[in-house]
């Protein structure tokens, strides 16, 4: 097993599933001789040549609507946007369409389609480019919508996001794309869309959160056991929608506690649906309100002050004191 | 101030054979078999009987709201003449004509038009979308489908309609930009029927024709009178041909008119003047073919009297299938179906959830 | 005061602040000479001319950002998407520029715009004229997203609107349209945005909802006085986002119980911020799980079982018993 | 197939006045005055020196990543020099010669740059735009800055910048077609700098030029020397003039170049030849304008020499007290400024939380 980035294993995933498969193709800017701006792409034109490995003009609705079309013949087409936040252009062609080609057609055709974007804050990045909107998607019926947290899980889930015979919006926590590596096997390792997995066992707490949330997450509960004692639950969603609440809501049983984290803006955010989920099914369980610490309900500023936008272990922390204390 | 002249490579022409009065000019004449222009001619019929239909059924309150077509046909039957079954057609919402010919039930435009997802449902073997109401959103997925057929090596042409108001979408932009980049083999059909609801193409562009947009893309663009079936099917055949030998996307400009409302909730008194609607009616598609149908000696009076009844006896036929089947369509928990290729869990309990609460209601129904 | 619908009673507002202040203008598809295909233009043209309503090519994206450009100069445009459907062709100039631009100029520029749209289900609409994505505004920093329930809200809500400094989406509930009517005044009346209303006291349990589900909610509270002697509390939300929770938290502390109602799809809706709301600030007070009745994750069928989907009387007073049955 | 030829009103052309070797063409010399050639050069100069010395900061981690301008200084500062300080100036993210023009201090550049949103702010008489990072969003604006000026009876114009990747967007055909049906006052300055990041304008389009796009919108466009800033200059000039005029909208394709990466992210030898580069210097436009001034007695290379030194000194001097400012600029709190005129309560909720967690951090710093 070699040690990747998220990066390279996002690559191996796209070309071995490109090797596998001819009916996959890649498309969108610059993803084709630059490799894609993260590289994510990269080498995959050399092997596959310029017509499985499209770059395209500079349109988003323009990319999405034509793998639309892609699909419906047959093909599984990787779109990449080049960041979340130049992924309004194409909203109308995911929510009129993609979203809804099969049930348009009433399964005749449906829209076997990926749209890869790296999303989130973290990377010193430009105006736009930090944004983790995903809530967007996750409200649309039709869609699937994942987040992978570390080099191996993007590579299984990103496998899994191409069959798929359902559209897959798949954003990638840009500060992670280097930011670690992981043993990650060179044969096929698929992990299923809409599961959520325990990533560390604890009874006292059950913190959930998805993407490049997860590393403070897990600091905070290293520390939250060093200080504080506490064993806390943590869970990684990796597929937010459709939303899967069997092990969140297992765990808050157990422990009777819950932090949400994601770097979203709080309100109508993706945390809030998780709180309904629990206050549904686990509603007698809880000892205390479910707290959530995010993205405040403001625009992620400029990168200067955007540590200080992003929730921090710190945040994390003291929003489980006040959830334990409570 | 004295610069240089840039020449642009491309033309823009216009395309006229059959004229008002219905005169044939010969030296365009696209020689069509008798058995074709006789099949053309019936489906011109079918379709406007049935247009009459449907305005009376939703008149009566037994389908909704509804586009109606009438004075369209020639614009996209004839376009659409030219394709094989196995090419793609992308429609709009506005090409019931095409769409019969392309073998949708009349039954399925009913029961589609009475709020029935069942009635978008295309069977295997037709190679068309279903109908797109996001106005323009539908040209890129013709793009997506011919490149997809390039690929594979397969010579499918992909044919999309669209209004005269869909090319001031961004998305008709971004399709014709990314067919001509890709050389996608896509016939784009622009039924210019000079409105956009109560919006007449002067407001819609300052282009002097739609045909020139083409030249924004460095593609072919024609102009063609859409009220004359034969120069659209002459048209669209040198389109297709042309995309199907590799020689990429091409734009036609049909120019035609709607003579109805825009859809049954409008109400074109409100923007356009009748004297208008009956110049219109001069330039009608369907006797300007059918008297050069007649002169040609394909048909007489008599015969037209009967294909007519015949038409009439299908449709009726047809609303009776169809009504009959929406008896069975009751079942709301179909609502839950089609969305992904497996329900997600949360969605499975919510479809039980319902289905509990029908049987409640049914329940008390039952007893109250 | 006149009896009028909500149609009347949108023009009215319109007309009026369009008498008072020449900044005002209208634009769209069909608002100027057709008077807009619900007719809530109605007239305009005539009044004020073609420079104050503009018949529009058929381009959202154009509509929204020239507003944007007409609102960085000073005039206070309303614009009208024909259906909330169709909102999405705009949906970047709304999220990067008209959520954005008093930021991104450090206040130099603000977007004193309205973006009118009708939205929601049960008039027998065509495809994609029936959908409920309120939250998708809702969760973008910078705008506020506004719903009245009849004509009288309608009339006071949207001169605020139009005053408002700061971007206003105005989702108008067509159902609602012609449904009844109500006395307005003519003489100016205003509505503050930020601010839910009691519309009905009770003790037992709080329902809240808001625009077309309004009257199903107090249909419901009626018939469960009647049939069950139960006294619910309505509060209709008015403003869905900034969402002011002061009201509905004051409201559950009394009553312990409380019904989330909206016809949009559950997951990631509305409904999530309000049940989170209530369990950060009403928790220790809540005697039930919060019921969520809404639109199931699912698209909106076409009209023949539209009314399959939306919540009705029925399924809201089930939801309603379950709750106090808790 | 014989057919009618249709005749499109608007030409497109061709302007260079200043060749590569710096030679005039006399008969188009736009005649500007000794001082505003001289004030061009200095911007032009300015620009570029600043260009460097961003790109040595950015190297030293001292501010963010940026797009340089380098090679395109003539397209975008010879467009906006065209238009009075009361006009409107709409700009994409690649005409910083331009927006020190129009009174934009070096300063806001770097700490814009260096992720302080306060960088972005535009202070009170000037009549620009903040920068746009969507591309193609921004000539929407523009068109609704121009309409709002002529219904406010005023003659402002309006100039939107954006690069040849942009005219892809829905965004440009939906706000030129705007413009042209509304006549809006409205120049479109498109810098074709050949590339959008790795794409080469081949890959972006099959349309001859940027230029002719116009003709789909009934609107004038020219093809201008991008690298020559009178002709970039003349062509403006008389677009403004006619907008001003009520003679509506132009496109101004500036044929130009970058000749550094998209972004100092980019790396551009993955996607270019040294050869290309190498080819385009020989066009660059600071070089061509300084030796036509040479010529014409307005510079010499002493002159130039002490030019260069004061704009060196004058950039230190922005850097100083960028630096200084930024160090004022730490409180983190200014997040949650300029979002709403007034700030909801639930923000409010929050930013209180955001100061007390503050507080709490730094009381914990100050302990350990
Ligand atoms: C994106 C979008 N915007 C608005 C509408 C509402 N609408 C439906 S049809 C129509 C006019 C279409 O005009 P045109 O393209 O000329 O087609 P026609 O109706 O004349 O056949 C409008 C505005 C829509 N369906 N989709
Ligand atoms: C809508 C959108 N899509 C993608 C991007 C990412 N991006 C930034 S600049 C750029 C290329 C722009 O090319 P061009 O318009 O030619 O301008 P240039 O950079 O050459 O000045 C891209 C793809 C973006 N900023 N906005
Ligand atoms: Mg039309
Ligand atoms: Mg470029």
């Amino acid at each position: 097993m070699a040690k990747m980035t998220m990066v390279q294993a996002l690559n191996l995933a796209l070309r071995q599933e490109m090797e596998k498969d001819d009916s996959v193709v890649v498309l969108g800017e610059d993803v084709g001789v630059d490799g894609g701006v993260f590289r994510v792409t990269d080498g995959l034109i050399n092997q596959f040549g310029d017509q499985r490995v499209l770059d395209t003009p500079l349109a988003e609705s323009g990319i999405v609507g034509m793998s639309i079309g892609m699909a419906a013949y047959g093909l599984k087409p990787v779109c990449e946007i080049q960041f979340s936040g130049f992924a309004y252009q194409n909203f109308h062609q995911i929510e009129n369409h993609a979203a809804r080609l099969r049930w348009r057609s009433q399964d005749r055709y449906h829209v076997p389609m990926v749209l890869r974007a790296p999303y989130g804050g973290g990377v010193r990045a430009l105006e736009h480019h930090s944004e983790s909107r995903e809530a967007y998607w996750a409200h649309t019926p039709g869609l699937k919508m994942v987040i992978p947290s570390g080099p191996r899980n993007a590579r299984g889930l990103l496998v899994s996001a191409i069959r798929d015979p359902d559209p897959v919006i798949f954003y990638e926590p840009k500060a992670l794309y280097r930011a670690f590596r992981e043993d990650v096997p060179e044969e096929e390792e698929i992990m299923a869309i809409g599961e959520p997995r325990c990533v560390r066992q604890g009874s006292d707490l059950t913190m959930i959160s998805y993407g490049a949330m997860m590393r403070p997450t897990l600091e905070a509960a290293v520390e939250l056991k060093e200080k504080d004692g506490v064993e806390a639950e943590v869970i990684d969603l990796l597929t937010i929608s459709p939303l899967n609440e069997k092990i969140l809501v297992e765990s808050v049983k157990k422990t009777g506690r819950a932090v949400v984290i994601h770097e979203a803006p709080r309100s109508f955010g993706p945390g809030a649906e998780i709180v309904s989920r629990l206050m549904e099914k686990a509603f007698y369980y809880l000892e205390a309100p479910i707290e959530r610490v995010t993205g405040y309900d403001i625009i992620i500023p400029l990168f200067s002050r955007e540590k200080a936008y992003l929730p921090s272990v710190q945040r994390i922390i003291r929003s489980a004191r006040k959830v334990l204390a409570a | 101030m004295p610069r240089k002249k840039i020449s642009i490579p491309n033309k823009i022409e216009y395309l006229s054979i059959l004229n008002e009065k219905s005169e044939l000019d010969k030296k365009l004449d696209p020689d069509i078999s008798d058995n074709l222009l006789l099949k053309l001619h019936r489906t011109m019929l079918l379709a406007r009987k049935f247009d009459e239909r449907l305005l009376s059924l939703q008149r009566q309150g037994r389908i909704g709201t509804f586009p109606p077509i009438s004075g369209q046909e020639a614009a996209h039957l004839g376009a659409v003449a030219a394709l094989r079954p196995t090419d793609w057609m992308v429609p709009a919402f506005r090409e019931t004509a095409a769409e019969i010919w392309r073998g949708r039930t009349l039954e399925s435009v009913i029961i589609y038009n009475n709020g029935y997802n069942e009635g978008a449902a295309i069977p295997e073997g037709r190679y068309d979308l279903p109908i797109s109401v996001p106005v323009g959103s539908q040209i890129l997925h013709a793009v997506g489908l011919g490149w997809a057929a390039k690929y594979r090596q397969k010579d499918d042409v992909a044919m999309a309609f669209f209004g005269d108001g869909a090319t001031s979408e961004g998305d008709f932009h971004e399709g014709l930009n990314f067919a001509a980049v890709f050389q996608a083999p896509v016939v784009f059909v622009c039924q210019n029927n000079q409105w956009a609801i109560s919006i007449p193409l002067a407001k819609q562009t300052r282009s002097k024709t739609l045909a020139q947009k083409a030249l924004a893309y460095g593609m072919p663009g024609i102009q063609v009178d859409g009220n004359d079936i034969l120069a659209v099917f002459a048209a669209a055949r040198e389109a297709v041909e042309r995309a199907r030998s590799g020689g990429g996307p091409t734009l036609i400009e049909c120019v035609t008119y709607r003579l109805m409302m825009h859809t049954t909730a409008d109400d074109p008194k409100r923007y356009r003047t009748d004297k208008e609607v009956e110049q219109w009616k001069n330039r009608d598609p369907l006797p300007r073919f059918q008297n050069y149908l007649i002169r040609k000696g394909l048909l007489t009076e008599d015969k037209i009297a009967k294909a007519e009844a015949e038409v009439v006896q299908e449709i009726q036929e047809a609303v009776d299938r169809a009504e009959k089947q929406m008896k069975e369509l009751g079942d709301p928990v179909h609502m839950f179906a089609h969305l992904y290729a497996a329900m997600p869990p949360y969605v499975e309990e919510q479809k039980k959830e319902f289905e509990r609460e029908l049987a409640e209601l049914n329940k008390e129904a039952d007893h109250g």
